[in-house]
């Protein structure tokens, strides 16, 4: 396990006057934030508040109206999704995105794309070249596999397994695109607590394997035990950042979770924000 | 003579509001169920072929051998979502594409048995001689159908704007489980959609008769030419496909006038691909609403 | 996995249906055997050109029946092995195939349409069996050193054309308007047109084209009219033909003679026009115009014969397209009566064949000419009073 | 490629192998092999159109352009400028590839029916340009006298001849369709339809590997339209029209529109049905065609593939090991 390395101090992530419109509603506002590598960066808000939105721009699915964001020091705001999945950012779905049709084993063989190249000659061919990647992707797929403990069922159909393994799955599938930085949208969502749990552990193993994790997040639980960092979004704007220590003293985001929110994000929030054992 | 371009803008007008109407029938049915009705062509033949039926047949005056046509294809478009596209409901969109062009092929199939390959004819329905302005005719019959199709895009849009039901019908489109929920009956509004867009499709064949004789295999490229004007008008907008029609009928007409008449048919092709690869909402449509729509 | 396993399921489907199929085709292998005189036919009785298949088909089975009432040929029974092409190359090129090889013909009657004959020439040489064929494309039979097995039966367009020339030049016309519909029909036309222009003194001022869909061709005929020619003459088959007549009508063009092509010989046409199409002009076979000929006219009595028996049979009148299929038939019966069921004595037969009066002229075939008529065959008519008459040359 | 693709590939390259001896056991020389010819050209087509619409997800109703591009390339370039038909095959090929590339990097922005209309359009207009372009196509009167094939300066006559060249080709573009599956592109391609965003996000091109796609199978289409051209030695504009496309749309789906080996079936079978087995019902034909198209469309769209299956299938059965995915 990794601790905090010298280049940790170096920001992997670089956002910069950040802001989305869509019609007349503003879903991000002048976002200026930065993640400093190796850590595991957690961001909540109540429900609306632009999380998602965020990672969509992050990752490329969504151009930004204005501002910039800089990934390992390159100006990625614009690039098509692809291209920044190639510079090593990779994400999750909050809704479950899996090739449900496709096997385990080769939804995370898809994950490697980035890092292999045969094209459609070379495969229509079976060139020498395209079977000797086609051997490494199956093994660094299997590996991927079992670091996620999914080793077992690498056969299934995707579509088959029940949530809980699909969203593991989900995390293997972003894992072999080699990440340097990892987006996790809502991992948790639907998960009982024993998985929660073993889903924490697994964000920090990943973590240890020298990729940054930007977590969003309801379970406060999962978020105070093994964030770094938090930054708190709200209506598309921050409204606060620092250890979880800090935030959860933070009167401004006790009252934005227990003000104007209350109904729709709820006391469990607050409760687990208030009353949380671990710091 | 001078009148040329006179004479093109009449035959562009003409030709134009029969694209226009044939548009206004992929209109409703999109409307209502996000379908584009590959069939709609075979309507219009439909339409005429079985006015001359009534006419010649039964022996009916004109104005009921068109009421009678029109109600005809009507129930035939009430057939079609009935029996085949409620069959359908889950199916992906390649299904239902093939679905429709399947009931296209069923029913030139069935008019080929019907009325054999031969085209017919029908009389105009006022009589008497074109009009004349400065040596450019204009027949009588072309007024028909350019007032007929005011008259359409007129009371449709009225329809869907004002009236309980067009309002009912557009809300069932944009998401029908929650129509279902505020108490739409959204069986009942797909169902209208196709009868209407069978029946406009019907009037458009009854009026163009007179011009253009009709035969069994009229339908599909007036569906075609038809579809393109839906699209450039920007699809589900009436006005739109009433002004795209008439672009694209007079493109057409100044076509084969002024360049190539064997090229005007792609003339509108060649418009239809660049509206959907620069502006697939339509010259007319918002890109906001196109983004939010399911294809 | 399912998926492909399920597969090999479905390919045994196809060979049981393809074993199943096999029986019936043997059967018909068997019956060729017998004494039975076959005649293979294929016609577009279906698709885009119906309109000549259908009247072709319909003859070709009248006069098979015809013949096998009276007795068949020296008492050997006719069949008619009859494929629809549906107007369609691929499918016209399957069918000869098979009628060569399978049903083994000795004779084959068809295509309806120049395209279709066009791509089964080289099945009619290769497997070297006579084939006569009902369209008019002059490719069809030359060049006849390359088209030893290949006939055509139908005028070729430079025969209309020549004959409508005749004619304009007769009545003083320098100055020729060409409209063309833009499929094979209007192309052939239009090729020969401006072709054969400049033979007769004839400058073409204007050379529109329009699709066979079209539902309106005032646009073409306006820009013809600013051409001032003397004369139209418009090339096509099916309903443009009549739209440009009314087109004509509409626009008070009047003053400008109109000519068809002969793919205008049809009353229904003079019907559907609405009586627009007074006064418009074209060169005709004289299958259509029986009863206007003289009574000293060698072809007067086949023709009056087929007028009587087709409408009696299907109660509608005949056309000019029937009449090929009637020549074509008629021609195959002839060789098989005179030489038996051998492909290439009937081949040679065919070749030395003079003298045959049929529905579209008196043929004369040789080995430098494998359609044996000419322009002499055809008449001029008018359309007057909603019916054909023959056009004054004065 | 795993264990009951080769198994299936080699029982169908025995079938076919045998295919005409079995034929000729018969009866004579038959008509079933001109048939077969054919059926085979048509495979060639349709295994781009299973690639682009099973696999890819996107609808195109212009195959039959691209296989009329390929066509009148072989056609114009033997006829006109009397190059060696092997010569213009692969020019056909890269042209009509060229021309996908073209119409495919703006058309495949586009979805569904919009993508359907669109390649509909642009199908459209070849066929016009076909038809109008008479000093170079021969326009409707079409082009005649094309020559045929030869093979080591043996002219190919025949339909034995024909029919090994033309399923060999199938063949080997069969083993390179299941090669590119069973691969990095042929996820790709599965992922693209299945969750298009999750794709891109995972680094996947989507937009370069639609357009990849359709370039390559237009040049397959084009391949099969070279094919015929030298076959039937002549060709007009109405080989090559919408129908035509809608038929080659029909043979991929009645087969199974998500597997290879159903397109093949499809296209052996709509062949057979079109120029044979229809032919029974005469005038009733079109309604026939019809009918079988909605019903295919409306009860079995996942086409004959997927039908419950019998006792072949334990032989076939992949061993569970496997760790490809259900090939739906």
């Amino acid at each position: 396990m990794t601790a905090i390395t010298p280049q940790a101090a170096e920001p992997i992530l670089e956002l910069d006057g950040l802001g989305v419109q869509f019609g007349g509603v503003v879903a991000l506002r002048d976002i200026t934030y930065q993640v400093p590598g190796g850590i595991i960066q957690s961001i909540i808000g109540p429900n609306g508040a632009g999380k998602t939105t965020l990672f969509n721009c992050i990752s490329g699915l969504l151009a930004p109206g204005t501002g910039s964001i800089r990934f390992r020091r390159q100006r990625i705001a614009g690039w098509a999704p692809h291209r920044i999945a190639a510079l090593g950012l990779s994400r999750t779905f909050q809704q479950v995105a899996l090739f449900a049709h496709m096997s385990v084993l080769e939804n995370v063989m898809v994950g490697r794309h980035p890092r292999s190249r045969s094209g459609f000659l070379a495969t229509g061919l079976r060139l020498p070249g395209m079977r000797r990647e086609e051997r490494e992707l199956r093994e660094r797929a299997r590996s991927i596999l079992d670091f996620v403990g999914l080793g077992d069922l690498a056969a299934a159909a995707a579509g088959t397994l029940p949530l809980g393994q699909q969203k593991i799955l989900e995390i293997a599938r972003a894992l072999a695109t080699e990440p340097r930085l990892l987006l996790l949208d809502e991992p948790a969502g639907g998960l009982n607590t024993r998985e929660t749990e073993q889903l924490g552990e697994l964000i920090q193993r990943i973590r240890g394997r020298d990729t940054t994790v930007i977590l969003v997040e309801h379970d406060m639980n999962l978020v105070m035990d093994i964030s770094d960092r938090i930054l708190v979004l709200y209506f598309g704007h921050p409204l606060a950042s620092g250890t979880p220590s800090a935030i959860k003293d933070n009167p401004e985001v006790i009252q934005a979770y227990l003000g104007d929110d209350w109904a729709e994000s709820s006391a469990a929030s607050y409760t687990s924000l208030d009353n949380h054992p671990g710091r | 003579m001078d009148s040329a371009w006179l004479q093109y803008v009449f035959a562009g007008l003409t030709t134009g509001s029969i694209y226009a109407l044939v548009a206004i029938g992929y209109n409703i049915i999109y409307n209502v169920t996000e379908i584009i009705n590959f069939a709609q062509g075979e309507f219009v033949m439909l339409g005429g072929l079985l006015a001359v039926f009534f006419m010649e047949g039964c022996r009916l005056p004109l104005p009921l051998a068109f009421a009678a046509a029109v109600l005809a294809v009507g129930a035939i478009g009430l057939a079609m979502e009935r029996f085949v596209i409620r069959q359908a409901r889950n199916a992906s969109v390649l299904s239902l594409i093939i679905i429709t062009i399947a009931f296209s092929i069923l029913l030139k199939g069935s008019a080929m048995f019907g009325w054999g390959k031969d085209p017919y004819r029908l009389e105009p329905f006022t009589a008497g001689g074109p009009l004349l302005f400065g040596g450019a005719a204009l027949q009588p019959q072309a007024l028909w159908v350019l007032g007929l199709t005011a008259v359409v895009v007129v009371l449709l849009s009225l329809f869907f704007r004002r009236s309980i039901y067009g309002k009912a019908m557009l809300a069932c489109a944009d998401n029908p489980n929650a129509a279902r929920m505020v108490g739409v009956p959204v069986r009942t509004m797909v169902l209208l959609s196709f009868l209407l867009s069978a029946a406009i499709g019907a009037a458009a064949g009854v009026a163009i008769t007179p011009i253009s004789l009709m035969e069994y295999d009229r339908g599909a490229l007036l569906g075609l030419k038809g579809f393109g004007a839906a699209v450039l008008g920007g699809l589900g907008q009436f006005s739109g496909a009433l002004v795209a029609g008439l672009l694209l009928g007079l493109a057409e007409a100044f076509c084969a006038g002024y360049l190539s008449s064997g090229y005007k048919d792609a003339i509108a092709l060649v418009l239809l691909l660049l509206a959907l690869f620069f502006k697939p909402e339509g010259l007319f449509g918002s890109s906001e609403a196109a983004k939010l729509k399911r294809f | 996995m399912k998926a492909t396993a399920r597969w090999s399921q479905g390919m045994a489907v196809v060979m049981l249906a393809v074993a199943l199929m096999w029986p019936c085709a043997s059967v018909n292998q068997a019956r060729a055997a017998a004494e039975e005189y076959l005649i293979g036919a294929v016609f577009s009785v279906t698709g885009g050109a119906s309109f000549l298949g259908e009247p072709e088909k319909k003859t070709a089975e009248m006069i098979v029946e015809q013949v096998n009432k009276s007795g068949g040929i020296n008492g050997h029974p006719v069949k008619l092995v009859l494929y629809d092409t549906e107007t369609d190359a691929t499918k016209c090129n399957l069918a000869v195939k098979k009628l060569a090889k399978h049903d083994n013909v000795p004779i084959i009657v068809g295509p309806s349409t120049s395209g279709e004959s066009l791509a089964v020439v080289k099945v009619a040489e290769e497997e070297k069996v006579p084939l006569i064929s009902c369209a008019a494309s002059y490719k069809i039979v030359s060049p006849v050193e390359e088209r030893h097995w290949v006939y055509k039966v139908a005028g070729s367009d430079s025969h209309v054309v020549g004959k409508e020339f005749d004619y304009m030049k007769a009545k003083g016309i320098k100055k020729l308007a060409v409209m063309t519909v833009s499929d094979g029909f209007g192309a052939s036309g239009r090729e020969e047109l401006l072709r054969l222009a400049p033979e007769y003194g004839i400058q073409i001022v204007a050379d529109e084209t329009y699709g066979p869909k079209d539902t309106d061709l005032t646009a073409q005929l306006t820009k013809i009219r600013e051409q001032k020619p003397e004369a139209i003459i418009n090339w096509s088959v099916g309903p443009t033909q009549v739209l440009a007549v009314k087109a004509w009508r509409d626009l008070g063009m009047r003053n400008i003679p109109l000519y068809q092509s002969h793919g205008f010989g049809s009353r229904k046409n003079i019907e559907l026009a609405g009586g627009g199409a007074e006064g418009v002009l074209l060169a005709l076979a004289r299958v259509n115009i029986g009863p206007l000929l003289p009574d000293n006219q060698p072809q007067k009595a086949v023709i009056m014969d087929y007028t009587k028996r087709y409408a009696d049979l299907y109660k509608e009148p005949i056309s000019s397209f029937g009449g090929h299929a009637w020549d074509a038939v008629t021609l195959a019966i002839e060789a098989l009566k005179a030489v038996g069921p051998d492909r290439a004595k009937i081949r040679d037969y065919l070749e030395n064949k003079t003298g045959f009066v049929g529905q579209h002229g008196v043929f004369k075939f040789s080995a430098k000419d494998h359609n044996g008529l000419g322009k002499d065959d055809l008449e001029m008519v008018v359309v007057k009073n909603g019916d054909w008459a023959l056009a004054p040359w004065k | 490629m795993p264990v009951t693709d080769r198994r299936i590939l080699l029982v169908l390259a025995l079938v076919l192998a045998a295919f005409p001896w079995g034929v000729r056991a018969v009866g004579a020389v038959s008509h079933y092999l001109d048939v077969m010819v054919f059926a085979g050209i048509f495979c060639i087509v349709n295994l781009g159109l299973s690639l682009l619409m099973g696999f890819a997800g996107q609808i195109s109703l212009a195959q039959a352009a691209f296989f009329g591009i390929g066509a009148y390339s072989s056609g114009i370039l033997t006829v006109q400028f009397a190059w060696n038909p092997w010569a213009a095959m692969p020019m056909g090929m890269v042209l009509a590839g060229l021309v996908a590339w073209l119409v495919g990097v703006p058309a495949l922005r586009l979805k569904g029916h919009y993508l359907a209309m669109a390649t509909l359009g642009f199908g459209v207009i070849v066929h016009i340009v076909f038809n109008e372009e008479v000093r170079w196509t021969g326009g409707p009167s079409g082009l005649v006298d094309i020559p045929g094939l030869s093979v080591a300066g043996t002219p190919l006559r025949g339909e034995i001849a024909w029919y090994y060249l033309v399923w060999g080709t199938v063949l080997v573009a069969l083993v390179f369709c299941l090669n590119l599956l069973h691969s990095r592109v042929g996820r790709a391609l599965r992922a693209i339809h299945q969750e298009e965003k999750a794709a891109e996000a995972m680094g996947i091109p989507t937009a370069r590997y639609k357009v990849q796609v359709f370039v390559l199978s237009a040049a397959l289409a084009a391949l099969g339209g070279s094919f015929y051209t030298h076959y039937v030695a002549f060709l007009n504009p109405g080989s090559f029209d919408l129908m035509w496309s809608i038929r080659f749309m029909l043979m991929v789906m009645v087969g199974g529109m998500q597997s290879l080996w159903g397109a093949v079936l499809g296209t052996v079978l709509m062949t057979f049905v079109g120029n044979e087995w229809l032919q029974v019902f005469a005038d009733y034909e079109v309604l026939v065609y019809g009918s079988i198209l909605l019903g295919m469309a409306l009860f079995l769209p996942d086409g004959l593939v997927s039908l419950k299956s019998i006792p072949v299938r334990g032989w076939l059965r992949t061993p569970r090991s496997s760790t490809e995915g259900t090939q739906r």
